[in-house]
C-alpha cells in the first residue's frame, strides 16, 4: 500500500480484484464464488457489490479482496480489474479505482476502454471471453472467473468446490458447464505472456486454518446474533439495505418458536414490537434510515414507558430516499437525537460484519436489561458485505429483564425510583401487578401525572439508568499506543484497523479506538484511553462530521484534531486513514483551538 | 380472589378518570368491566391497548394490565402483544380520532390480518381531548373552532371499511345502554378474529347535542348478515344512530406466519460454512 | 407547440426507465402518455406525483412536473399540490405496496376528501423494488424469499375500499392493454373528484407468472353500476381479473374548506387591542 | 425581586397574582380580565394558566405578573395569592409559590389553607366570596377579581371596560351581573384592615401609552407572522398546544384566498405542504413533539428536493407523549439533528409572544430563500400566554423565491450547481421545465444519480446554500457588556432580559445573547458576540442540557461554562438567572476544563 495507489508490490500480502459488467453478465456470482473458492483454500477476504439503478438487468460490479491476513475493508485501489463489457462503467468509476499499473482484462467484444483507465493500466488484456463461454457451453462470468483464478493462483480444487457448492441444486449439468467455462478461462489466462503480472497478482500461501471457514454477511450476522440473544418477535416493513436480514429471520424464527411479522409500515412494526416487549418477549425490528424517521415516535414511546426493543439500522446514503444501495454513516445525529423530549436511549454499531454478531446480542441484553429501547447502526457496506471469518462463537451474553413478582393489589410500583434506575417490571399474567404503561409522564405507580417532581424524578431515574449501568470493556475495540490516535465508530473500524496495522509495519504506532457503544457515551473510559493523546483523526463516513460533533459536544478532546470525514458511495479507506497519520506525524499542522478544524485531504 | 365471584368492580382500578361529568365513555367503562365480570377473566389475563385521546384514556381506570401508546397506534401494539402471547384477552380501545383518522391504516391492516382481539372505537364524532376539532366522523357542516363552517368532507364509515377490510365482528352499540354493550363486547371477545365495535359515545363537553343520542338511537336495528354484502347493505339502509352487531364471520385467526421451513439457530450454522 | 398536434411521444421525458425488460409499468406509461394526448393537455400544467417503488418511478419518465416523494405518501402531496393549485391535472401513481400498505391511511382519507385528481394503482402482487417481498395484494399462500410458506394473510380489495371510502370514480385496466387503460385514464382524470384505477401490471422479475394475465383478464367484466352497493357487488361477484369502471359518482369535488367567516389580516389586527 | 423570594418592595413596579380553583370557577377568565383591565390602564403585563389533567371541570391556577416596565416572563414567587377553593392545590404548589410574606386571600368556604402557604404567608384572609357572589347575583371569579383589582389599584373604569369586551357578545344582563360581582369583591377588601398589604401590593402608575395596548399571544403572533409572510396554504393535524394556533389561522386564510386544511395525520400534513410548497405556495404546518416526530421523514424529502416548508413546533413536556400541556425546551434535538442522513435546514425560535410575529414571518423568508424547511421552535409558555403588549408592526420581511423563467425543452436544471447553493425553481405551469423533485440523489437535471460525484455536489450544495446565506443582526438579541454573559434561546430570553435588567440596576452589567437562528449555528458571529467572556451561562428548559451541548458541538467556548438548567412545567426564572450570575461572580469557581460543567443550583 503506497501513497498514490499503485501496483508494485513483489509476493503479494493482499490483492483486489473488480468484475464488472451489465445485468445478466453474472459478474455477482462470479466474485462470490471468487470469494468462496479462496475462503476454502484458506485466505481471507471480503467481497462487496456496487450495482446500477436498474432493478434487473442493469449493470454492476462485483469487488473482491483476498489476503492471507484478516481482512474487513477494502484497499483503496484494485489490482485486476476484469471487464465483462463496459456498459455505464463510468458510474463506478469513483469506486473502483485501478492502482497505478494495474492489469485490466477485456472481453473482446467490449469496445473501447474508457479513457481514465487506459491511462492507469500496466496492461490491457482483449481476451475473446464470450466467445470462449459459448465454446464451453457455458456462461461468461465462469470464464472471467477462470481467469482470474489463474492469475491469483487459486486453487482448482478450491474453485471446483465453490462451483459445486453454488450449483449443485441445480444440477450436475449446470456444475459441468461451469466447470467447463472456468477451465476454458484458465486456459485463455496461460496463453498470454503475463509473467510479470502473474507474479504481481499471485498471493502468498495461506496458512491453512483449523476448521473451515466461514463466509458471512453482516445482515446474518445481525440476524443470528438477535435469535441467539432471545429474541422470539420481530416485526418490520421491507426496505433496502435490511430487507434480506429480515429475510433470513423469518425461518429461523419460525423454527425457534418465534416468529416475523409484515407490518404495513414502520409505525406499526416499532409499535407491534412494543406490545409484544411489553408482554415480556424479546423483540427486535429491521429498517434503514426512511424506515427509522417514522420509528423515532415510537421510540420515544419505549423510552418513556421504559420498554426494552431493539432497532437494527442498517444505514445507506440519505437524506431522504437517498442512496438506498449504498453506504454510509450519516444516521448517527438521528439515532442520537432524533427523539423529541428528553429520551435517553442506547446506540450500537457494529465493526465489522462478523461483529454484527455480538453487537446485536449485546443490543439485545442491554435493552432487556436497562428497559430502554437500543439501536443498532449498521451499514450497507458491513451489511451485505461478504466475509470471510473464522467460525464464530455464538456471543456469551446475559439477557435477562428486571421482572416482578406476583404482588398484593395496588402494591406494585411499576416505575419504582430505584437506586440504578430500573424498576422490575411486571409482565401481563402476573397476578396483582395490574398496571398501564404510558408514555405520558408518570408517577411511580404508572398513573399519568404533570407534576414538576414526578416529571424531574423520572427524567433523572430514565437517565441514570443508563449512566450509571457498567458496560465493560466492549463499549470500543482499543489498540495501540502512541501520541497520534484514530478514532471511529462501526464499520469505518475496518479501514481503520488495516491502516494501523499497516503502519505498524512501516514502524509507526498509533492508538485506535473504534466505537461500539455511542449512547450513552461513555466520557470517562473515553477520556481515560485517549489520555496523553496530541492529535485525534476522527474518521467517519459522513458529510458534516456528525461523529466528530458528538464528540465535541460532550468530551475534552486532545489539543489537536483532525477531521477525515467524506460521505457517500466511497467509504473511508484504509489508505486514507495512513496518509492523515503520515501528515499528521509531518507536523506544522498543530493548532491551539480545536475549532477550526481541520479537514484531512481525500481522495 | 375467587373465581366463580368476580364482579365489574373487580376490574376497576380505582384511578379517577379524567373525563368530564357526563362523558359516554364512562358508560364504555362500566360495560366493559361487566364483560369481563361475565366472562371471568383473572384480571392479570387481560390486557388493554390503547392509543391518545380521551376515550384512549381507558386502561389505567380498568383493573388489567394496559398499555396506552401513541397517538393512533393501539391496534399494532395490542396484535404485537397478542401474537407474542397468544393466551392474553387482548382489547384495543380508542377514539374515533386515533382509530380512524391517525390510525386507519392500522385499522384496515388489523380487519385483514385478523388477529383474536377486541377493538373498541368510541365514538363521538369529535377530538374531545384536544378540546373540539372535527373527526373522520364529524358532519361536513358541524361548526368547530377550526372550522366555523364546517369541514365539507364527507365522514367516514367505519362499520363498512370494518366489512370490507374484512373484520370478522362487527357491531354498533351504545353507552347509554351498557348492558347491552356489555352483552356485545362478550359476544366479541368470545368470537374468534378480529371484533370491531363502535360505540356510540357522547361528548358532553364539545358537542353536548349528543346527550340527545340516547332519545334517537335506533336499538338492535342492526342483526347478523348471512353475508359481508348483506352486512354492507344493512348497515348502508339502517338508521343512522343504529346498533346490533351486524357481522359475525368465520374466518381463522392469524397467529403468525405459522412453520417456515426453517432451521433453529444451532443446525443454521452450518449454512455459513464455505 | 402546436395544441391541436400533441402526440403521446410529446409527453415523454427521454430518462431512461430503470424497469426490467417487460415490466407492465411501460404500458402504463405509454398508456398516460396517451390519455394526454387525447386529453390534448399542456405537458407545464400536468403533475405526476408518486411515492417509492418501481411503479413510483413514473413522474421521471412523463414530459411533466414531477414529485417522486415518500414511500407511501403520494396522495397527501397530489392533494397539496392540487388544492394549492387548482388549474393543475394531478396524477398521483404508486405501487400497491405504496398505496395499499404503507399509504393505506391517505387512501381512505383521499378518497373521502375527493379532490380532483386521479389515481393509478399499479398493481403486481409484489414489492419490485426491495426484491420480491409480499404486498398486501399478495395472495397468502404464494411462496417469497421472506416468507417461505405464504403470509397467511388475507388479500386487501383496493376497489371495494376506495367505494366504501368514497372515491368518485373506481375501475380496474390492464397495462397489456393500453388503449383501453388510456380511455380509463381520460375518463377518470375528466370524472370530478378523486378517481381510482387499479391498473394490473405484472412484474415479470419477481412474479414471471403474471406474464399468464394477458390471457386471464376480463376485458369489461366490470361496467358502471348505479349504486356503490351495486358496484360493490359487481367487484365482489367478477372474476379475479376484471377490467372496466365500476363505478362514476357524482359527488362534487373538495376544494378546500372554503369560506369560514374570517377577516383579512389588516382588518383582524383590531381584535388584538385590549 | 431577592434571593429567597419574599414580599417586601415598597412601591411596586411589578406584582404577581395567582388565582386558583377548580373547574367552572373560572379562575382563567378572572386572570385575562385582570390583563386586559391592566393593560386597558396603561399597565404591562403577562397572563398563563396552569391546569389540571381533567378535560373540564378540572383544577386550574391563572398566573398574572403586572409591571410599569415589559415583562415577558413570569417572576419567581408570587406576592398575592386568591383561592377560590384548594381543590388539589399540591399539583400546582411547585409553580406557584407564595412570596414569603406574601398575602393569601381564600373563600371562607374552601377549607383549610396548605401547610406549606400557610408557612410562608404573611397574611390570610378567610372572606366570603362565593357567598357575596351569590348575593351579587354574579360568580365567585368576579368577586375575587373585584378584591384583586382594588388591592392592586387597578382603575374601576377599566376593570369595566375589560367586563364590557368580555361579555358584550352574551348580552347586557350579564354585564351587568359580572359588574355586581366586582364591586362586591371590592367591597369585602374594602372592609378589612389591609392597609399594609395595599400598600405593598399596589402598583406603581404606569405611563400612559400613545395607543391603546395589544393582548397577544404567541400562538396568535405566529399565524400572523406566518399570513402576513404569504403563507396561504396550511395542512395540519391538531396537537396540544398547537390546535389554537390552527384554529386562529382557519378564517384568516379563508379571508386572504388561503386555506386551512385538516389532514388525517401528521404524515398527511407535512406531505400535503410539500405539495403545495411544490406548487409555489407558501406553506406550513403547526405541531407539537409527537406530531414533529412524524414529520422528520417529510422535512427530510423537503431538504433534498429542496422545498421551502415552515414547521411551527409548539414545544410541550416530552419524551413520548409526555406532559402535553406544560412547557419545555427539549424538542431542541429533534429539531437539529432529528433526521436520517446529513440533512441541513433551517431551525428558528421566537424570544417571546410577541416576537413569535417576526421570528415566523423571518422563518418564511429564509425557507422561501433558501428552498429549505424551517422548524420554529416555539413552546406552551410563549404560545399559549397572554402577554400585553405596544401594537406590533407587521415585520418587513422579503418574501421571494428564487423562480426559473419559461425555458427551452431539456435545458432546465432545477438543481444547477449555483454559486450560492440556491437554483432556480420552476412552478408547474412553467413551459420548457418540466422536472421530477426528487429525494432520491439526484444530478443537476434533478434525474436520480448514485454517482459519488453527484452525490458530493449535491451534499455540499444544500449545506453552502445556508451556510452562505446573510442572516443579518436578527440571529440573536444580543445587550449589554461584561465578562460575564448568559446565553439562551427562545422563551428563555423572557427571564434573561429581565435578570440583566434586575442586576443593571444592582451596578451589574451582564451580556445576554438570545438566540433566535438555531442551525445554522451562526458560528463566527457567535464567537465574536463571546468575545472577551470569561464565564457563560447556559440557560434553557432542558434535563440533558441539549442547548449547552450543541454550543459545545460547534464553538469554542469561554473558559468557564455554567450550565442553568431544569425541565419541565417549572420554566427558568429571572431569579434564578441572577443568581446564578452572583454565584459566578462570588468565583472561587473557575475551571480550566469546560469538561466538567458546573450546574447552577436550581431551586
Ligand atoms: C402524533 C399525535 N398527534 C396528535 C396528537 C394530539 N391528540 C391527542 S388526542 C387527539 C384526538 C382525540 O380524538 P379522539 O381519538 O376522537 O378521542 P376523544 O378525545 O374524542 O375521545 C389528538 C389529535 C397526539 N397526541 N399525537
Ligand atoms: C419509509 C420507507 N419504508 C420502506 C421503503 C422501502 N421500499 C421502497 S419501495 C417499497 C415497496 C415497493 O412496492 P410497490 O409499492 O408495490 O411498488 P413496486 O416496486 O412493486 O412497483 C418499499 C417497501 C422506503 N423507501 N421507505
Ligand atoms: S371532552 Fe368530551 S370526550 Fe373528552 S372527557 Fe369530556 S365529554 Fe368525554
Ligand atoms: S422488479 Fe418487477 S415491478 Fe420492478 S421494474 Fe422489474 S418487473 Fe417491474
Ligand atoms: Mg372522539
Ligand atoms: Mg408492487
Amino acid at each position: 500500500m503506497s501513497d498514490t495507489p499503485q501496483d508494485n508490490a513483489a509476493a503479494r500480502e493482499s490483492v483486489s480484484v473488480a468484475i464488472t459488467g451489465s445485468g445478466g453478465a453474472g459478474v455477482i456470482t462470479a466474485g462470490e464464488m471468487l470469494l468462496a473458492a479462496a475462503a476454502h483454500a484458506g485466505w481471507h477476504g471480503i467481497q462487496t457489490r456496487s450495482v446500477g439503478p436498474q432493478i434487473r438487468g442493469g449493470e454492476a460490479v462485483s469487488m473482491v479482496r483476498l489476503a492471507t491476513f484478516p481482512v474487513e475493508a477494502h484497499d483503496d485501489a484494485f489490482h485486476l480489474l476484469v471487464a465483462v463489457d463496459w456498459r455505464n462503467f463510468d458510474r463506478f468509476a469513483a469506486e473502483v479505482l485501478l492502482a497505478q499499473g494495474g492489469l485490466v482484462i477485456m472481453d473482446k467484444a467490449a469496445g473501447d476502454v474508457p479513457p481514465p483507465l487506459k491511462e492507469r493500466a500496466g496492461k490491457i488484456l482483449s481476451l475473446p471471453l464470450s466467445k470462449a463461454a459459448k465454446e464451453a457451453g457455458s456462461r461468461v462470468n465462469m470464464v472471467a472467473l477462470g481467469c482470474i483464478a489463474a492469475l491469483l493462483g487459486i486453487p482448482e480444487s478450491s474453485l471446483e468446490h465453490a462451483a459445486r457448492r453454488r450449483f449443485a441444486a441445480k444440477g450436475e449439468k449446470l456444475v459441468e458447464a461451469s466447470l467447463a467455462g472456468l477451465r476454458a478461462g484458465r486456459d485463455l489466462t496461460m496463453q498470454e505472456d503475463l509473467a510479470d503480472h502473474i507474479a504481481n497478482l499471485r498471493l502468498d500461501r495461506p496458512e491453512k486454518p483449523d476448521k473451515p471457514r466461514w463466509i458471512v454477511s453482516g445482515n446474518q450476522m445481525a440476524g443470528l446474533g438477535a435469535v441467539h440473544a432471545g429474541v422470539r418477535f420481530v416485526a418490520a416493513y421491507p426496505i433496502t439495505p435490511a430487507s434480506d436480514l429480515l429475510e433470513w429471520m423469518t425461518p429461523v424464527l419460525s423454527a425457534e418458536g418465534g416468529m416475523l411479522v409484515q407490518a404495513e409500515d414502520e409505525l406499526a412494526s416499532i409499535n407491534m414490537i412494543i406490545g409484544s416487549s411489553f408482554g415480556g418477549v424479546p423483540s427486535m425490528t429491521a429498517t434503514s434510515g426512511p424506515g427509522l424517521a417514522l420509528m423515532m415516535e415510537g421510540l420515544g414511546l419505549a423510552v418513556s414507558a421504559e420498554i426494552p426493543v431493539v432497532v437494527v439500522n442498517v444505514q445507506r446514503g440519505g437524506p431522504s430516499t437517498g442512496i438506498p444501495t449504498k453506504s454510509e454513516q450519516t444516521d448517527l445525529n438521528i439515532a442520537l437525537c432524533g427523539m423529541h423530549g428528553e429520551a435517553p436511549h442506547l446506540v450500537l454499531a457494529p465493526l465489522s460484519a462478523a461483529d454484527c454478531l455480538f453487537t446485536t446480542a449485546w443490543a439485545v441484553e442491554l435493552a432487556e436489561a436497562l428497559q430502554a429501547p437500543a439501536i443498532v447502526l449498521s451499514d450497507q457496506k458491513i451489511a451485505q458485505m461478504k466475509a470471510i471469518s473464522d467460525p464464530l462463537p455464538l456471543p456469551a451474553v446475559k439477557v435477562a429483564r428486571k421482572v416482578s413478582e406476583a404482588c398484593a393489589p395496588h402494591a406494585y410500583k411499576r416505575y419504582a425510583l430505584t437506586e440504578d434506575g430500573v424498576s422490575p417490571m411486571a409482565l401481563p399474567g402476573t397476578p396483582g401487578c395490574m398496571y398501564t404503561a404510558d408514555g405520558l409522564e408518570h408517577g411511580e405507580n404508572a398513573v399519568p401525572s404533570s407534576r414538576a417532581e414526578d416529571h424531574a424524578a423520572m427524567l433523572e431515574k430514565r437517565a441514570r439508568k443508563l449512566r450509571n449501568h457498567d458496560y465493560g470493556p466492549a463499549w470500543a475495540e482499543v489498540n495501540g499506543e502512541g501520541e497520534i490516535a484514530v478514532i471511529c465508530w462501526g464499520s469505518t473500524a475496518g479501514p481503520v484497523h488495516e491502516a494501523a496495522r499497516v503502519l505498524a509495519r512501516e514502524g509507526i504506532s498509533i492508538r485506535t479506538v473504534s466505537m461500539r457503544l455511542l449512547s450513552p457515551l461513555p466520557i470517562e473510559a473515553l477520556e481515560e484511553t485517549l489520555a496523553g493523546v496530541k492529535t485525534l483523526i476522527v474518521a467517519e463516513n459522513s458529510h458534516s462530521g456528525q461523529f466528530l460533533h458528538y464528540l465535541r459536544a460532550w468530551c475534552d478532546l486532545p489539543q489537536e484534531v483532525i477531521s477525515l470525514k467524506h460521505a457517500g458511495p466511497r467509504p473511508i479507506t484504509a489508505p486514507e486513514v495512513r496518509r492523515a497519520v503520515i501528515d499528521a506525524i509531518g507536523g506544522g499542522r498543530m493548532q491551539e483551538s480545536n475549532i477550526a478544524l481541520k479537514e484531512a485531504p481525500v481522495s | 380472589m375467587n373465581e366463580a365471584m368476580r364482579k365489574p368492580n373487580d376490574f376497576k382500578s380505582g384511578v379517577k378518570p379524567i373525563w368530564c361529568p357526563g362523558c359516554g365513555d364512562y358508560g364504555v367503562l362500566s360495560a366493559l368491566t361487566k364483560a369481563f365480570a361475565r366472562l371471568n377473566c383473572a384480571p392479570e389475563k387481560i390486557a388493554v391497548v390503547s392509543g391518545i385521546g380521551c376515550a384512549a384514556r381507558i386502561p389505567a381506570y380498568v383493573n388489567a394490565y394496559g398499555l396506552h401508546g401513541l397517538h393512533g397506534r393501539a391496534l399494532p401494539a395490542a396484535a404485537g402483544l397478542k401474537l407474542a402471547r397468544p393466551e392474553l384477552t387482548v382489547i384495543a380501545a380508542g377514539g374515533d380520532g386515533d382509530i380512524y383518522s391517525i390510525g386507519g391504516n392500522h385499522f384496515i391492516h388489523a380487519c385483514r390480518r385478523n388477529v383474536d382481539m377486541t377493538l373498541i372505537v368510541m365514538d363521538n364524532r369529535i377530538y374531545g381531548m384536544t378540546k373540539g376539532q372535527p373527526s373522520p366522523t364529524t358532519e361536513p357542516d358541524y361548526p368547530t373552532h377550526l372550522y366555523p363552517a364546517g369541514t365539507h368532507v364527507q365522514p367516514l364509515d367505519g362499520m363498512s371499511l370494518a366489512l370490507v377490510a374484512g373484520a370478522n365482528f362487527v357491531a354498533r352499540a351504545f353507552t347509554g345502554d351498557p348492558n347491552d354493550l356489555a352483552e356485545i363486547i362478550v359476544e366479541a371477545i368470545r368470537h374468534p378474529g378480529f371484533s370491531v365495535i363502535e360505540v356510540l359515545s357522547p361528548c358532553v363537553t364539545f358537542r353536548p347535542e349528543e346527550r340527545e343520542w340516547k332519545h334517537q338511537i335506533a336499538r338492535h336495528a342492526l342483526t347478523p348478515a348471512g353475508s359481508v354484502a348483506e352486512a354492507l347493505a344493512a348497515v348502508a339502509s339502517a338508521p343512522e344512530l343504529s346498533t346490533g352487531i351486524v357481522w359475525k364471520g368465520n374466518r381463522p385467526p392469524y397467529t403468525g406466519p405459522g412453520d417456515q421451513a426453517g432451521k433453529r439457530v444451532q443446525d443454521v450454522l452450518d449454512s455459513f460454512v464455505a
